[in-house]
């Protein structure tokens, strides 16, 4: 049991970490503002969720268990609605979005609002 | 073992950060900015000093027996809150400064005084 | 209730200034403050008296003993700095609700009156601790007050002189905290003697240098010691008249109250004065800033900053007596801080007064002053007779035993150096009198009236004070003597 | 850097930074704190600033070489003064030979509370955290002398017109925080008991308790959250924290027992600490949160009333 | 697995402060942040667990709040009218 609950938690812990360091190349790679939020958004619900169920996996105490789902309902509910309030007040701002590929490199540039 | 001071000696580069923003920039905003790394190195400094190898939390429970140093943690508690009180008056005299003088460049600054006297 | 006196002293002025806020009426807080601040001018009185009949007091906060818990150490030096603190703001404070309603918007007043209060009693705390660490928790009271109360002042330079000040403030404040750090961490203690005896142990150590370096710079820092003066003269000239009063005469005592305490108590004679080149360097700095500061106050047009710029030669002064380290050198040190005090108040009341009557402190516009506000400026003459150190006022009696004590120890050059420096007070304080009994009244300025009694009673306390402690000298000296003597006493 | 909005943004970076440091050093208590307020508290109130005073630095027109030399000589007077230092992580340092042995051993049987740092904080060091709570009730009034504006009846009609225009759309963000407010509030009464078994106490939860409210002015606009938080109502409380927390010296006072000394509150000296600390960490509680509180809404006024000034003009 | 998952966001956590000094726009650096808030949020909560003494989570819970409150501020605070004009300015 014990070692189904290690090997469980450990594969929570992996696929977490992995989503976290895609969303971090996704920050850094991609072209423009929104791009990059798609990256962090998509990825950091779940990896969050992830890490912590792994946690959760590791511990038996019930209290532990607790805050780490509080944290987990926290975060469930905060990052949507920070990306969401965040997208909108940069489309409020009339930030444009790269569309073109071929103007990649100077539209970077120019994605000052 | 020289390198058992390390640690200090990144709190002190990053002391000095702080410090140099605060002397050589004009900008008021970026001062308190400056003050506030510059004090907070000094916390990380404080709070260096009472870490003990393999000790944990001061927090009492069963089974522990090395704790790290509970009074500099303390100590810092309180100029933790001095930091923020200082940040505080600091934010609100620029804002002042600002509508009394249009700017908040030093420079500036100066230079309407010169021209007040 | 006369067991509790120590910390009586700091948490009444402490807890006065919470209590203001329920009081709704300015006239109302100002009686409050005043009643506070008196009875803690009442309360170092006694404790002066203990102090000076059973000698060192020992308080121990929450009943922890130190080193574990904080304790107040009452001594007579700290006995005579908080009898100053308290007895100067009680005067000062008098003359404040008058002075306010021309320099404060009146939904201030209330603020006013807590921060004055906080500021007493942060500086009052400084004075009264025992503990390293609480010296800075209190020394931010009193400095985030102040930098509130600076920047209450009319003139739009009143904010910035006051943001200067925080900044340098802060920055003198963090290099005490550093410099606490490191001594904590050299002997696990934060209480003053307990770290004076425990710091000769380590004193060789580079550590424990760097730690006296910092708390040394960061409190001339404070202090506005030469090279370290800057913030100074606006803040003094560009704050409300009454805060300038009370700060002159005490937020840079308390400062060289750090300096004593901190290399004759906690560091030791023998540490700060023999490994060290201090000494050497305290002088220069001394006399070097007692002459550019000196000459600064001549070519000054406003008269607050010509004062501010006085107030830093006689740190000068201050700074010079205590390089001496000798008892003598420290007892001129311990007057000069209670003379200064005395005729500095009285100095920035009379102006204040000036600021009331025609709302500008400019030496173009003191003319023929003399003659509109006769006790005032009278009040203004004597105080800059005492700046000079002419006979039968307070000035001549400190001068006298930074003289002694400097021949005492073969400074010959430095005795001259002093007695030139007063000569450049007797040209700053003469271009005040020529301007205002020498020349003639401005015009449109018939209607300027002589102050009103609640500025001259307490101007004139000073003034008074200022030529009984000049004659009757036996009060402050036995004082001085006691404390010097105690400082050297405990540190060999 | 130029623009102060990214600095500002590093700054806050830095809080949690360093407050992971905290962590990691076994210092939860402080990075407890350092959270709240570095990264918290103290950014918001540099963007309200900097949206007062504008958002680009001009370039130093001047070479700071003097102050490059006053940083290089503190620094290598500190690197040299590291030198002596006992090593970092090292048990036999001074530092935890001395006086901090005591607090670790016998806390619990004199003072009972098994978090050491908060029976050192209220208790050992009372004092030092009495001066504490003057320290922030200083700011909140100074803060109060350099901003609070007087404010006519038709301004605040301007600025509710104003919030509601602005806020219609974040219907999101109103729910969810409509939702996580009251969580919030609760979370901080837990912090603010919870203090004696483990990272919290007083002034976190006043930090807490008073970014609730910081949070709720932000969506819901600054007169609705005037309109629940009476401005003079919350001065006083600023002054009752302060107060409630002397008062249980001086109690201690009147019974004849040193300042602060809480054995005088109950006959067995243990249950005497226990009722003190509750009652200080209530009052630094009490203070904290209204001077965040005052601090806040005295930045974000004058922010509001600049704003309606500029929206007149134009 | 618990010291590797760490890594695994101290790397990441780098990633982000990259972003917030490169910026270009506002909008890239609030997002670093709040990438940053988050994984903080996770690093402490993995620290509880590496250092045995996983009771420490409340400390997580606070920086999930203020992370998120900080967000709403920077958001609100943005939108005022000198962010506007200055951002015109810049077009």
């Amino acid at each position: 049991m014990d070692s189904v609950l290690n090997i469980s938690s450990t594969v929570f812990l992996l696929i977490g970490s992995f989503l976290c360091i895609s969303g971090g190349v996704g920050i850094l790679r991609f072209p423009d503002f929104y791009t990059r939020m798609h990256a962090v958004g998509v990825t950091e619900t779940l990896a969050t969720a992830m890490i912590l169920i792994g946690l959760m996996l590791q511990n038996p105490d019930a209290i532990v268990i607790l805050k780490l789902m509080i944290i987990l309902l926290m975060a469930l509910f905060v990052s949507p609605t920070a990306s969401h309030a965040l997208a909108s007040a940069a489309v409020h701002n009339n930030l444009k979005p790269v569309l073109d590929k071929n103007k990649n490199k100077e539209s970077v540039n120019s994605s000052n609002p | 073992m020289i390198l058992g001071l390390y640690n200090y000696w990144i709190v002190v580069v990053l002391m000095m950060i702080g410090f140099y923003i605060v002397i050589a920039h004009g900008n008021l905003i970026k001062k308190i900015v400056g003050l506030s790394i510059f004090q907070t190195s000094v916390f990380i400094f404080y709070i260096s000093m009472a870490k003990v190898d393999s000790g944990t939390a001061p927090i009492l429970a069963e089974g522990i027996k090395q704790y790290s140093n509970p009074l500099p943690h303390v100590l810092i508690l309180t100029a933790i809150v001095v930091g923020i009180a200082t940040t505080a008056l600091g934010l609100a005299l620029a804002v002042r400064i600002k509508e009394a003088y249009g700017s908040i460049e030093e420079e500036e600054i100066q230079e309407k005084d010169n021209l007040d006297c | 209730m006369l067991a509790h006196l120590p910390i009586l002293q700091v948490i009444v002025p402490l807890m006065a200034a919470p209590l203001c806020l329920f009081l709704t009426r300015s006239r109302l807080v100002w009686l409050f403050a005043l009643l506070a601040s008196a009875s803690a001018f009442l309360i170092s009185t006694l404790l002066l008296q203990q102090v000076m009949a059973s000698g060192t007091i020992i308080y121990e906060l929450g009943g922890w003993s130190a080193p574990w818990g904080i304790e107040y150490r009452i001594d007579q030096l700290n006995a005579f700095l908080l009898l100053i603190i308290s007895a100067v703001s009680t005067v000062v404070l008098f003359a404040a609700h008058s002075s306010i309603q021309e320099e404060i918007p009146a939904d201030r007043h209330t603020l006013f009156y807590i921060l004055y209060l906080l500021s007493l009693a942060g500086m009052l705390g400084i004075v009264a601790t025992g503990d390293a660490f609480n010296v800075f928790v209190f020394l931010e009271i009193s400095s985030l007050s102040a930098y509130a109360l600076i920047a209450l002042g009319k003139d739009r330079r009143a904010l910035w002189a006051s943001y200067q000040y925080l900044i340098m403030g802060t920055i003198g404040a963090t290099f005490i905290l550093i410099g606490i750090g490191l001594m904590y961490q050299m002997t696990g203690t934060l209480n003053m003697y307990d770290l004076s005896q425990r710091l000769p142990e380590v004193e060789n150590t580079r550590t424990v240098f760097t730690a006296f370096a910092f708390v040394i710079v960061g409190v001339c820092l404070k202090l506005a010691l030469f090279p370290l003066h800057l913030w100074l003269p606006n803040a003094y000239a560009y704050a409300p008249s009454i805060v300038t009063a009370f700060f002159a005469a005490t937020a840079t005592k308390v400062a060289v109250y750090l300096l004593i305490r901190f290399t004759f108590s906690v560091f030791g004679l023998s540490f700060s004065f023999t490994t060290l080149p201090l000494q050497m360097l305290f002088v220069v700095l001394g006399v070097v800033g007692i002459f550019v500061a000196s000459f600064a106050a001549i070519y000054q047009t406003n008269v607050k900053h010509l004062f501010a710029y006085s107030s830093i030669a006689q740190i000068g002064y201050m700074i010079v007596g205590f390089s001496v380290s000798t008892t003598t050198g420290l007892m001129a040190t311990l007057l000069h801080l209670f003379n200064h005090a005395l005729m500095k108040s009285a100095l920035f009341l009379a102006l204040a007064a000036v600021v009331y009557r025609i709302g500008s402190v400019q030496l173009n516009q003191f003319h023929g002053l003399g003659r509109q506000m006769p006790y005032t400026m009278a009040a203004i003459v004597i105080g800059g007779l005492s700046l000079i150190g002419v006979p039968l006022t307070v000035g001549f009696v400190s001068k006298w035993y930074l003289v002694l004590a400097t021949i005492e120890n073969g400074w010959w050059p430095v005795t001259v150096l002093i007695l030139l420096g007063s000569l450049l007070a007797i040209v700053y304080v003469w271009r005040i009198v020529e301007t205002a009994y020498f020349k003639p009244p401005l015009d449109g300025s018939e209607g300027v009236k002589e102050a009103p009694l609640s500025f001259l009673i307490p101007i004139w306390t000073l003034v008074i004070g200022n030529i009984y402690f000049g004659i009757d000298t036996r009060l402050s000296i036995q004082v001085a003597q006691a404390a010097s003597q105690s400082l050297f006493g405990v540190s060999p | 850097m130029k623009d102060l909005f990214a600095v500002i943004m590093l700054s806050g970076i830095y809080g949690l930074l360093s407050a992971s440091f905290f962590v990691a050093m076994d210092a939860v208590d402080v990075a407890f704190t350092e959270a709240s307020v570095g990264a918290g508290i103290s950014t918001l109130l540099m963007l309200v600033a900097i949206t007062m005073t504008g958002r680009t630095e001009h370039p130093v027109r001047h070479k700071p070489v003097l102050a490059l030399a006053v940083v290089i000589v503190t620094g290598s007077l500190l690197i040299y003064g590291t030198l002596d230092m006992p090593y970092f992580g090292s048990a036999q340092a001074p530092v935890h030979q001395h006086v901090a042995p005591r607090y670790i051993n016998d806390s619990m049987q004199e003072v009972g509370v098994p978090n050491i740092v908060t029976s050192v904080l209220a208790s050992y060091r009372g004092f030092d955290t009495f001066g504490e709570v003057v320290v922030i009730f200083t700011a909140g009034m100074g803060v109060l002398a350099l901003l609070s504006v007087v404010r006519r009846p038709r301004d605040v009609d301007d600025v509710a017109s104003l919030n509601k225009s602005m806020h219609e759309e974040h219907l999101i963000l109103r729910i969810v925080a409509k939702i996580l407010i009251p969580f919030i509030l609760l979370f901080a009464l837990y912090v603010q008991f919870h203090g004696d078994y483990g990272p919290g106490g007083g002034f976190q939860a006043g930090v807490i308790f008073a970014a609730a409210i910081i949070l709720y002015t932000m969506i819901f606009g600054m007169s609705t959250a005037r309109r629940v938080i009476n401005q003079s109502l919350i001065q006083l409380f600023a002054a009752i924290g302060v107060l409630v927390y002397g008062s249980v010296g001086v109690i201690s006072l009147l019974d004849g027992k040193h300042f602060l000394d809480y054995s005088a509150l109950s006959a067995d000296p243990v249950a005497g600490q226990h009722l003190g600390i509750l009652l200080i960490e209530l009052g630094v509680g009490i203070t904290v949160a209204s001077v965040m509180i005052i601090i806040f809404f005295n930045f974000a006024g004058r922010q509001n009333d600049q704003q309606n000034k500029e929206n007149n003009e134009s | 697995m618990l010291i590797a998952a760490t890594i695994a966001i101290l790397v990441v956590m780098i990633m982000a402060i990259i972003r917030a000094v490169m910026g270009p726009t506002l909008y890239d650096r609030i997002l670093a942040v709040n990438m940053f808030g988050t994984k903080t949020v996770l690093l402490i909560s993995l620290l509880g667990f590496v250092m045995g003494r996983p009771e420490f989570l409340d400390i997580a819970i606070v920086y999930a709040l203020i992370n998120f409150i900080s967000v709403i501020g920077v958001l609100h605070y943005s939108d005022s009218s000198i962010f506007k004009r200055s951002n015109e300015h810049e077009k």
